[in-house]
């Protein structure tokens, strides 16, 4: 226990050993990223999924928790230490694909379950699904088809679309344009980590296109919005939670008012498990939950919803306990598809100011019960 | 006062002595950690022959332990695909043999360090550094945005690649392989030293003019030193991706180089112990640090800080009381 | 009158409006020791640049045994047996004076590539510390010597490497009057392994040693000759003390 | 591509050009005095971000946040020179590389410690938001027209500073000769915790300026703090006009080449293809550059030659 002396994970562990308890019976491991510039988006993860372990009140889970610099040698190590020498018997919270590339397939090879608290590639959804990797946030294609599914609804026939050049950024485009049934007015790749946009935007605003759909996630995103509200283009733009997601909207500022983004959550989301979620996380932690802190609750209690009906040490029933997914979702409906990715509503939120505070709120529906493209490639389904 | 040979042969048994004990004892994790300790020494072996002897200021080694890693994730991912690799009218089938892919990667660091050698040693000093952190930026850009090998998200091999008569998947056997080529690159490294090559890489160091009135081209033994740097950092990224069953643009970033930089400089610059001695401490700072503070990383720096500024010479110096060679 | 070892032929070498070296010949001929003197910015350092290989001259060849070398780099007319010691030591200041000394040997068998060590090289250098009376303190990194004992050294890796001319640029420089007896009497034996093309200082060094004396006044040479010659000759008088010729 | 578009990419490269000058003023500076490699120069750049950004907030003035950055930065710049960075001026750049790499560390997770790991808000003023219309129908931002004209001043002043003062001379006088400055009595020490200051601020100023309209948060100074070498290696080492040549010349080649890459591109494959192809050659462009420059000229555009 010394070594993971993380603020967070006393909660659970610490009240353990006060209350002199025999040892947790189930481990979970949680690799997130807590350090350097994407740190808000673990941060975020994490306090959602401890709030849930929280609430239940059980005093036989420990979950370790590990910071992984966002650099993929070291959540390997770290997921190789919470496997070899911790004994975790579930792992999760990955806030990056590349991260999730590198710690799941070899994870799930050993045997051990990971709940995605977020990143979600195709290859893991596709040939590369297993029976331990349930994806409990969505599919990383979902909220950029739902984009392209807007559009259309919107009227938008002649799109500009713009994402880092990177694989997540391909996919993007690739999951806009699965959708999307109008023309493209331009298609650029940005440099991943780019900052100045002012030759995107010079071209956005010579290509003639009638909106902006665009996939830039943290900083990116930032410096992208305050550049395109301060160079007076306006053109509506469309693009993925990742950018007006509360912990960075506060930093964008005006800039974001009014834009159109595509969501499974939102903070306004009308049903009792959300309304109940959003005012604990306040109370908790004093300030508004973002889609990361949700995701991480709902993790959180669909690995408890388990825990209730299964062993963890007889891995096919506890499979099938994850697989019902019965838990009360801040999402309102889930339920898994056959790859164990959700199927769920995808939502289109606008950003609004609300008593001096940038959010979000549900202007509209953009896809109902969405699974995901991948289904088919995967083995498990028959 | 203690030897060279006798600390670097300390420092290697200690090394080995962690892991077996580890082993013993059913830590599997701290035989891991003592893998990638071994590794993180043997990519600053590589360095450590040109910075250390050639005084080569490379910013730019993470290069080659990054062509390492990829030798290793494409001829693996070609394997497990059970797709041949298509370069013009070639075919060559991928392998998940670790000799093999040793060898390539051994080979494709050689020459990639040859032809960046060829152009960067036409400066020197600061340029020298400068042009070798632009190099491993453009093979960090260009692993980043090239789709074919994963870009930024990596390749990742499912199973550890083989190695004949073992079970590399058996943390200590792994362990074993890393050790031996550690140790093997530590000793081909001490008979260079003592043979003409590392004599006279050493002195064009110290007094390039000197060496070329002896009649010895000081550019020739940099650029052989070079390359002989990049094929063994090379092989440390091949053994560090197969560590990881993975590999990513993250290999090639210059805070990597920066790392391996501070393997050599923290055991001691052109030391033989070196090496073996900062990557260790490293690994165990990372691990134990890591777990006192979220914010770990200040105390890091303030302690690599301290070993710049008041213990020159790393902690070879500090061990034998001098801060040279 | 034999074949000269090292010539220069018309030298020429221009910084500028500045001709440093202007048309400059010299030989260095088998046996001698042949004194190149003159005022400080005569050209003096110029000259012996690009008879080592390390400056390029504009016009002019410099030979070495006959053959042209002055298209060749410092470290291939080294490895055909130019020897030169520096003004201020270049040696390597952590390596031992052993190590030092192999130095010229590796270089003069072409074995700076050699993976093993080399017995005979070892043996080369040693021979040369024990003619130099450097041997004791083989074992004592070159940093660690004084003055004299570098100098000393300078000349012991000179030796091995298998001369066929010295070129010595102010090996005095530097030196107690009993060092520089000690240094006379050194380079005194070596005329006969190779001739010393020397530049000094030390008027009374080269009076001493020299065979012939060439002088070098604003990039030209002014008057070459024996001692006597030199010691008579209006221009160099004229340079040297300012005397009207 | 109409030519206002190309005027306008050219105004962006050019805006770009002007804030990398002032990042690699203060280092080219620092080498060509000190003869000190300072990898946490970007660290001083987020310093100016964060400190603007603070003080913005609690005082919603955009012209002293400027100042304030300038000021913390040039402080910060101080105190690090007094208590690191004049115990590294005699030793070789390795130990420079390693001791200032060390600084990041610190600077990055203090940073983060401090204001956590969100990012801050910083925007520009009103007075100078919105596009303006310029000869030939281009719409520019009217922020970013002030950032060229910005960085253009400084640069004159620095110019000026260097050229036609008292500390400018001294300044130079340290370029050439550590010896000759100490001899004319100059207090050797206090100039160099100048000219470090100088540069820091220069660098705090930047960090201010682009912040605002970028990103303000943890780790923003190192792609810059790398831009920024390329820069000075292109211009030279040590010289102020290499650095402004340099700046530019990166600038535009960085602007431009994410431009014209993917469109030469589409000439000979698909859209798709094209814009990620081309994405990827446009973000190795200024390293080739780099590359290539330095085997034509090993010491850069102005850099001193070896004789």
């Amino acid at each position: 226990m010394m070594r993971s002396a993380r603020p967070a994970l006393f909660a659970a562990a610490a009240l353990a050993a006060l209350a002199g308890t025999a040892a947790a019976q189930t481990k979970v491991g949680m690799i997130t990223t807590l350090s350097g510039g994407g740190a808000s988006l673990g941060v975020d993860t994490r306090d959602g999924f401890m709030l849930a372990i929280e609430q239940a009140g059980r005093d036989d889970i420990e979950v370790v928790i590990e910071d992984d610099e966002r650099a993929p040698d070291r959540a390997v190590q770290i997921a190789d230490r919470m496997i070899q020498s911790d004994r975790v018997d579930v792992l999760t919270g990955i806030v990056w694909s590349n991260l999730a590339m590198a710690v799941v397939p070899s994870g799930t090879a050993q045997g051990k379950f990971y709940l995605s608290t977020n990143a979600a590639p195709a290859q893991l959804a596709g040939r590369g699904c297993h029976p331990n990797y349930f994806a409990v946030s969505y599919q990383n294609d979902n909220l950029h088809e739902a984009a392209g599914a807007w559009a259309n609804q919107a009227g938008y026939a002649d799109t500009f679309i713009m994402a880092p050049n990177y694989p997540a950024g391909q996919d993007a485009l690739t999951g806009f344009k699965r959708f999307y049934e109008g023309d493209l007015a331009g298609e650029v790749y940005t440099d991943l980590g780019q900052t100045d946009y002012a030759a995107q935007i010079a071209e956005i605003r010579a290509s003639g296109a009638d909106s902006v759909f665009f996939f830039l996630p943290g900083g990116m995103g930032i410096s992208f919005l305050k550049q395109y509200a301060d160079a007076g283009v306006d053109l509506p733009l469309i693009g993925p939670a990742f950018s007006f997601d509360q912990g960075i909207l506060q930093a964008i500022g005006a800039a974001a008012l009014g834009i159109r983004n595509t969501s499974q959550w939102s903070k306004d989301l009308d049903n009792e498990a959300n309304r109940a979620f959003v005012a604990a996380f306040e109370a908790e932690y004093d300030r508004l939950p973002s889609l990361y802190a949700a995701q991480g609750f709902d993790t959180a209690n669909l690995l408890l919803s388990a825990l209730d009906k299964a062993d963890i040490g007889d891995p096919e029933a506890f499979r099938a306990a994850l697989r019902e997914a019965d838990f009360d979702s801040v999402r309102g409906d889930f339920t898994f598809a056959p790859n164990q990715h959700p199927v769920q509503d995808i939502y289109v939120r606008e950003v609004i100011e609300e008593d001096g505070v940038f959010t979000n709120r549900i202007v509209g529906t953009a896809m109902e019960d969405r699974a995901n493209a991948y289904v088919d490639d995967c083995t498990m389904t028959q | 006062m203690i030897t060279e040979r006798v600390l670097t042969l300390g420092a290697l048994a200690a090394l080995g002595l962690v892991a077996l004990a580890a082993h013993v004892a059913d830590e599997p994790f701290t035989v891991t950690l003592a893998t990638r300790a071994a590794i993180f020494a043997l990519a600053a072996v590589g360095l450590n022959l040109a910075l250390g002897l050639g005084g080569l200021v490379s910013l730019g080694h993470a290069v080659f332990f990054g062509l390492g890693g990829y030798a290793m994730g494409i001829l693996a991912w070609h394997a497990q695909m059970y797709q041949p690799m298509r370069i013009g009218p070639l075919e060559i089938a991928g392998t998940q043999s670790m000799p093999a892919i040793w060898l390539v990667a051994v080979a494709v660091s050689g020459l990639a360090a040859l032809l960046i050698g060829l152009l960067a040693l036409r400066t020197a000093g600061v340029y020298f550094i400068m042009i070798t952190l632009a190099f491993g930026q453009m093979f960090y850009f260009f692993a980043v945005s090239w789709p074919a090998y994963g870009g930024e998200d990596g390749l990742s091999i499912y199973v550890r690649n083989g190695f004949p008569g073992l079970n590399t998947l058996d943390p200590i056997q792994f362990f074993g392989l890393c050790f031996a080529l550690l140790a093997a690159a530590t000793g081909l490294v001490a008979g260079l030293r003592r043979a003409p090559f590392g004599l006279a890489l050493n002195a064009a160091r110290q007094a390039p003019e000197r060496v070329r009135a002896a009649g010895i081209e000081p550019q020739r033994l940099r650029l052989a030193a070079f390359v002989v740097s990049g094929a063994i950092t090379g092989l440390a990224g091949a053994l560090f991706a197969d560590l990881n069953r993975f590999v990513s643009p993250a290999m090639f970033s210059w805070q990597l180089s920066g790392e391996i930089m501070v393997f050599v400089i923290l055991g001691g610059a052109g030391r033989l112990s070196g090496p073996v001695l900062g990557a260790a401490a490293f690994v165990a700072m990372e691990h134990w640090l890591g777990g006192i503070w979220e914010y770990w990383h200040i105390l890091l720096g303030l302690l690599l800080l301290g070993v710049v500024l008041f213990a020159r010479g790393g902690i070879a110096g500090l061990v034998t009381g001098r801060s040279h060679v | 009158m034999s074949e000269a070892i090292l010539s220069c032929r018309e030298v020429t070498k221009r910084y500028g409006a500045l001709t440093v070296s202007d048309a400059v010949c010299l030989d260095l001929r088998p046996g001698e020791i042949h004194a190149l003197i003159g005022p400080n910015g005569a050209g003096k350092s110029t000259l012996v640049g690009q008879i080592s290989g390390a400056i390029r001259p504009d016009a002019g060849r410099v030979l070495l045994d006959g053959q042209d070398v002055t298209d060749l780099p410092v470290a291939a007319r080294a490895r055909r047996g130019l020897a030169r010691t520096f003004q201020v030591s270049q040696l390597a200041g952590g390596d031992t004076v052993r190590d030092n000394a192999l130095l010229g040997a590796v270089g003069a068998a072409g074995a700076a590539f050699g993976l093993r060590p080399r017995r005979d090289l070892a043996a080369r250098a040693a021979a040369a510390l024990d003619r130099i009376g450097l041997a004791p303190l083989a074992d004592t990194r070159a940093a660690a010597l004084s003055h004299g004992e570098r100098r000393r050294l300078e000349i012991a890796i000179a030796l091995t490497l298998a001369p066929r001319a010295f070129v010595m640029d102010e090996p005095m420089a530097g030196l107690g009057p009993e060092g520089t007896a000690e240094l006379t009497r050194l380079l005194d034996g070596l005329r006969h392994e190779a001739p010393i093309l020397l530049i000094e200082h030390d008027m009374d060094a080269v009076f001493a040693l020299a065979d012939r004396i060439s002088v070098l006044v604003a990039g030209r040479v002014v008057a070459t000759g024996t001692v006597a010659t030199i010691r008579a000759d209006p221009a160099v008088r004229a340079a040297y003390l300012g005397e009207a010729p | 591509m109409s030519a206002a578009l190309i005027a306008e990419q050219v105004l962006n490269g050019l805006q770009s050009g002007v804030m990398l000058f002032l990042m690699a003023a203060g280092l080219t500076l620092v080498f060509g005095v000190m003869g000190l490699i300072n990898l946490a120069h970007g660290s001083l750049y987020m310093v100016g971000a964060f400190v603007a950004a603070s003080v913005a907030a609690a005082t919603g003035s955009f012209l002293l946040a400027l100042a304030a950055a300038l000021a913390g930065a040039a402080l910060a710049g101080a105190v690090v020179e007094r208590v690191v960075i004049r115990r590294l001026y005699d030793r070789d750049h390795l130990d420079q590389v390693l001791a200032t790499f060390a600084l990041i560390l610190i600077f990055s997770e203090g940073t983060r410690w401090i204001f956590g790991s969100f990012p801050l808000y910083l925007d520009v003023p009103p007075w100078l938001s919105g596009p303006v219309e310029l000869p030939g129908g281009i719409l520019y931002p009217r922020y970013r027209l002030a950032l060229i004209g910005a960085g253009l001043a400084v640069a004159a002043g620095l110019g000026l500073l260097i050229g036609r003062t008292r500390t400018g001379i001294r300044i130079r006088a340290g370029e050439n000769d550590r010896e000759m400055i100490a001899a004319l009595g100059i207090d050797i020490a206090r100039l160099y915790t100048l000219v470090f200051a100088l540069g820091a601020g220069l660098a705090g100023l930047a960090g201010a300026l682009v912040g605002t309209i970028q990103s303000v948060q943890v780790g923003m100074g190192e792609p810059v703090l790398i831009l920024a070498f390329v820069t000075i290696v292109i211009g030279g080492i040590g010289s102020i006009r290499g650095a402004l040549a340099g700046a530019l010349l990166v600038g535009l080649t960085d602007t431009l080449g994410g431009i014209v890459l993917p469109r030469a591109l589409l000439l000979v494959t698909d859209p798709a293809t094209a814009a990620a192809t081309g994405a990827a050659l446009a973000s190795m462009a200024i390293y080739a550059l780099m590359a290539a420059i330095l085997v034509w000229r090993p010491t850069g555009l102005f850099g001193a030659r070896p004789a």
